[in-house]
């Protein structure tokens, strides 16, 4: 029998209905779950008889830059990325993003590696993924202390990208560009809205009924597991090889 | 070998601006440790490090051994190995200034040194504290817009030094960058060019067209030295991987002053 | 062949803007006649050549079939051969709108195109005539400079069209451009990039490093078709030379509008 | 015996002259005589144990440039190129220089190519060399028609480059930043200061003696006639060969 569906595979397959419609998505060198969410992506749309292209910073097989390391927000400028992924240290209930640290600054007491390229990437991609496992009260905060980059920004600032979603372990958000804050979309199996409710430190929008993150099924869970988990080898064999073990001892149970 | 190193690190004197390149661009890590002895010796560092355009090992090596005044970047990490212990350190105990950027914008100011103008102008920015905390950028009304356009100008980023590892360089010095072409640009915004080069070849790498375009020409590089795996324990590209064991062990002994002080005791692997 | 350069020239619609290469970069020549017969057959061109940095051969014949609006370029000629003269031509009866430009300025405009901004700074210029008809350029003081320091600033470049030839292309479309960068600063600029390559080899030109690091990549060009000798009368470097002869002879046969049609007439060599 | 120094000889001579001290010149693509007299101080700082860079714009051989067309004019902003030359189809007398064309503009009725990287390089290389061996009232005007760089600059204006002097086929003039005008620095063999009065379309000051123009010898024209006329072969072999046979035909008479 098949092992049952794990969180992972939800938020794996979550990311890559985010991402439907996209042409060209970049992710970050240091991030499993998106890579493969937009690997999965990329399958769908081939089954679509589309193409999607998949940009992998750090790697030398999915790196199809060659102009040094500056290529990637050329090309995002020149509009050629339509989708990204943003981490953060915190995550403020306007979408502002703190990479840089807490407890001050410049002398932060906890200090994070930095911003990277959110003070840029966040204003021009137009589909940026917040991704964060972690949902805490320490990092969905009501205000981030230092922004990277700001959820939104005033009419006359250039400003063709910004946040569409905030997917965390427990829940997924969509962001409300106009009124610049989260309304709650779905809930991961087994999550309360009260557990979401207590573990968030911003105020969010919600529908009368919140529906259940979808689960992953047919061609989509088989191309997951089949098709994504063998593309996902090469650049994050770690990953892979725990979510291999993970279906294996579930399939046995 | 090391008395080529320590050719190369005589060029560098305290208070000045050097150029580093991110983990995986080539890190002439090999000449680290020279560097330290060498502006050690000099009576201290004072230098001023401008990560292209995040920093790693090299960068926290040289902030533990009290040689950094001031660290402008986008990042400090180690990577998988977590953060950057020496730094996170300093930044604690307020001993460095820390000029916090965005990638585009090191690339920017980089570019307008490369372009010989004062400054270009960078979309994004607005709004954010990086920004705010930049008084040397400046934000202006887009002078050919007919509508309000606020944008940020970004000044050049000229340096004294720039320091990185290549697979290859001939006896000409030219040194093959391949598609690594942030190398370049910090050549072209530095007087000084220090390169590390896992094997120098006697043939020009100009002579055939294919790797010509990989190449950063002479003209732009003032010392190269041989070094084998000089980048360890960070990888090169194509070459050899990084040592995620060894960067660990320094991410954990180094979080201490005491930590660093062992590690830097110790005869490197 | 001729069916895939009809499909490459069916992307090239009337009034649309158009980067051509210089000379000795690699000129899409084989392209010429089909772009002229589709774009007469569509009922007149109304382009708008942008030469990068400088026009020749390709741009002349446009302009000599009717086809061009308006010329952006820093210079018109054919080498040894001399002037341009189907421009000289229409300069001089007033059929051609020409914004002259100098090398660098083109090269700005592309780069801001590059980086996403409207406008990147250029020394030099002014003071210049070339400055004082271009009315899009506009000279600011510097807003980082305590002292007045003018400068002008350049707009971006955007084209519909980039159209060039290569050494060598794959079939995933990504293009061998080697050392010549400004290749891909015009296809950055572009919507629409259409390559000819002597050859399109079924390995992939990112297998290896050494290939890749001069290369532009698929996600930039639009379509690419196999054409031998696809520069002639123009050379390809570092694979055949100019025929200075053909061009010499087209250099004096177009010098009126009588030769220039018995040139076209001709089955080209 | 060896053949007297001609005319051509003198010329190149005189460029390397102008050029000494120089650590990187770039030159044209169809500069033939400029190009000799780099290669002469090239070859003359060797003899001293100095180095001296040749770019030749448009040569494989002698293009160590990697960075497309662009490099050039990086490269000279960058402050690292000392020397470059400039012709022009008019330069006026306070050195203005017309690489467009004569009898109106835009609708010029005599159009030139274009003013190429004039308009740039002008004011950024700290020696321009002007030269051509044309020395007519028609080239060398009192007013240039069309100005693709100017001679000088107003204060204020960032320019650390400009014209040092300017070479014809009749003599060598200085140029004089202050006064933004010419001197007249020397006569070429059997040329008259009257015949360079009358053929200079503008005013010019001179000292109370005009000397020749120095001819090559000794080593400086071992060099030219050897080594240089070798290396001339690759990148200009009409060139070299018209001024080998000259030699040639000289030699025997």
């Amino acid at each position: 029998m098949s092992a049952p569906v794990s969180i992972r595979e939800v938020l794996i397959s979550c990311i890559a209905t985010l991402l439907q419609g996209v042409r060209h998505v970049a992710v970050g060198a240091a991030s499993p779950a998106p890579a493969a969410g937009a690997m999965l992506a990329r399958a769908l749309a081939e089954a679509q008889g589309e193409r999607m292209r998949l940009s992998i910073l750090g790697s030398v097989e999915h790196n199809f830059f060659t102009n040094g390391s500056a290529e990637l927000f050329d090309c995002a400028a020149q509009g050629r990325i339509d989708a990204f992924f943003l981490g953060g240290g915190q995550i403020d209930g306007r979408g502002n993003v703190n990479l840089v640290g807490v407890g001050g600054y410049p002398q932060s007491q906890v200090r994070w590696p930095g911003s990277f390229g959110s003070a840029y990437l966040y204003y021009l991609v137009p589909r940026v993924i917040l991704f964060r496992e972690e949902h805490s009260p320490r990092v969905l905060v009501e205000e981030a202390e230092f922004i990277s980059g700001p959820g939104t920004s005033p009419e006359g600032i250039y400003r063709p990208g910004g946040p569409v979603a905030l997917l965390t372990g427990k829940c997924l958000f969509h962001f409300d560009k106009e009124r610049g804050g989260f309304s709650l979309a779905s809930l991961h199996p087994g999550v309360s809205l009260e557990e979401v409710r207590d573990l968030t430190g911003f105020a969010f929008t919600q529908g009368e009924i919140v529906p259940q993150t979808p689960l992953p099924s047919g061609l989509r869970l088989d191309l997951l597991r089949g098709r994504v988990r063998a593309e996902l080898e090469g650049t994050y064999p770690a990953f892979a090889a725990s979510w291999g073990a993970e279906l294996k001892s579930e399939a046995k149970t | 070998m090391s008395e080529d190193l320590n050719r190369l690190v005589r060029h560098v004197r305290p208070g000045m601006r050097v150029l580093l390149p991110v983990d995986y661009a080539g890190v002439a890590m090999a000449l680290t440790r020279p560097l330290i002895a060498h502006l050690t010796a000099a009576g201290g560092g004072g230098l001023h490090l401008i990560c292209v355009p995040t920093g790693g090992l090299q960068a926290d090596l040289l902030i533990g051994a009290g040689l950094v005044a001031s660290i402008e970047t986008s990042a400090m990490t180690l990577g998988e190995a977590g953060g950057a212990p020496q730094f996170n350190l300093a930044v604690r105990e307020g001993r460095i200034e820390v000029r916090d950027a965005t990638c585009p914008a090191i690339h920017a100011g980089l570019m307008a040194a490369q372009k010989g103008v004062p400054f270009v102008p960078l979309r994004g920015l607005i709004g954010s504290d990086v920004l705010r905390h930049r008084p040397d950028w400046k934000v202006i009304d887009n002078p050919l817009s007919d509508a309000p356009d606020p944008i940020a100008l970004i000044p050049a980023i000229h340096a004294d030094v720039a320091i990185f590892h290549v697979p290859i360089a001939d006896r000409d010095g030219n040194v093959w960058i391949g598609r690594r072409r942030e190398l370049a640009a910090m050549a072209y915004a530095a007087r000084t060019v220090l390169v590390t080069a896992e094997k120098i070849t006697d043939s020009s790498l100009l002579s055939d067209e294919v790797s010509a375009a990989g190449v950063l020409p002479a003209l732009y590089v003032t010392e190269v030295a041989e070094v084998r795996q000089g980048a360890k324990p960070y990888g090169l590209w194509g070459q050899y991987p990084a040592d995620v064991e060894e960067l660990m062990r320094y991410a954990k002994l180094a979080r201490s002053r005491e930590g660093f002080a062992e590690y830097m005791a110790q005869v490197p692997a």
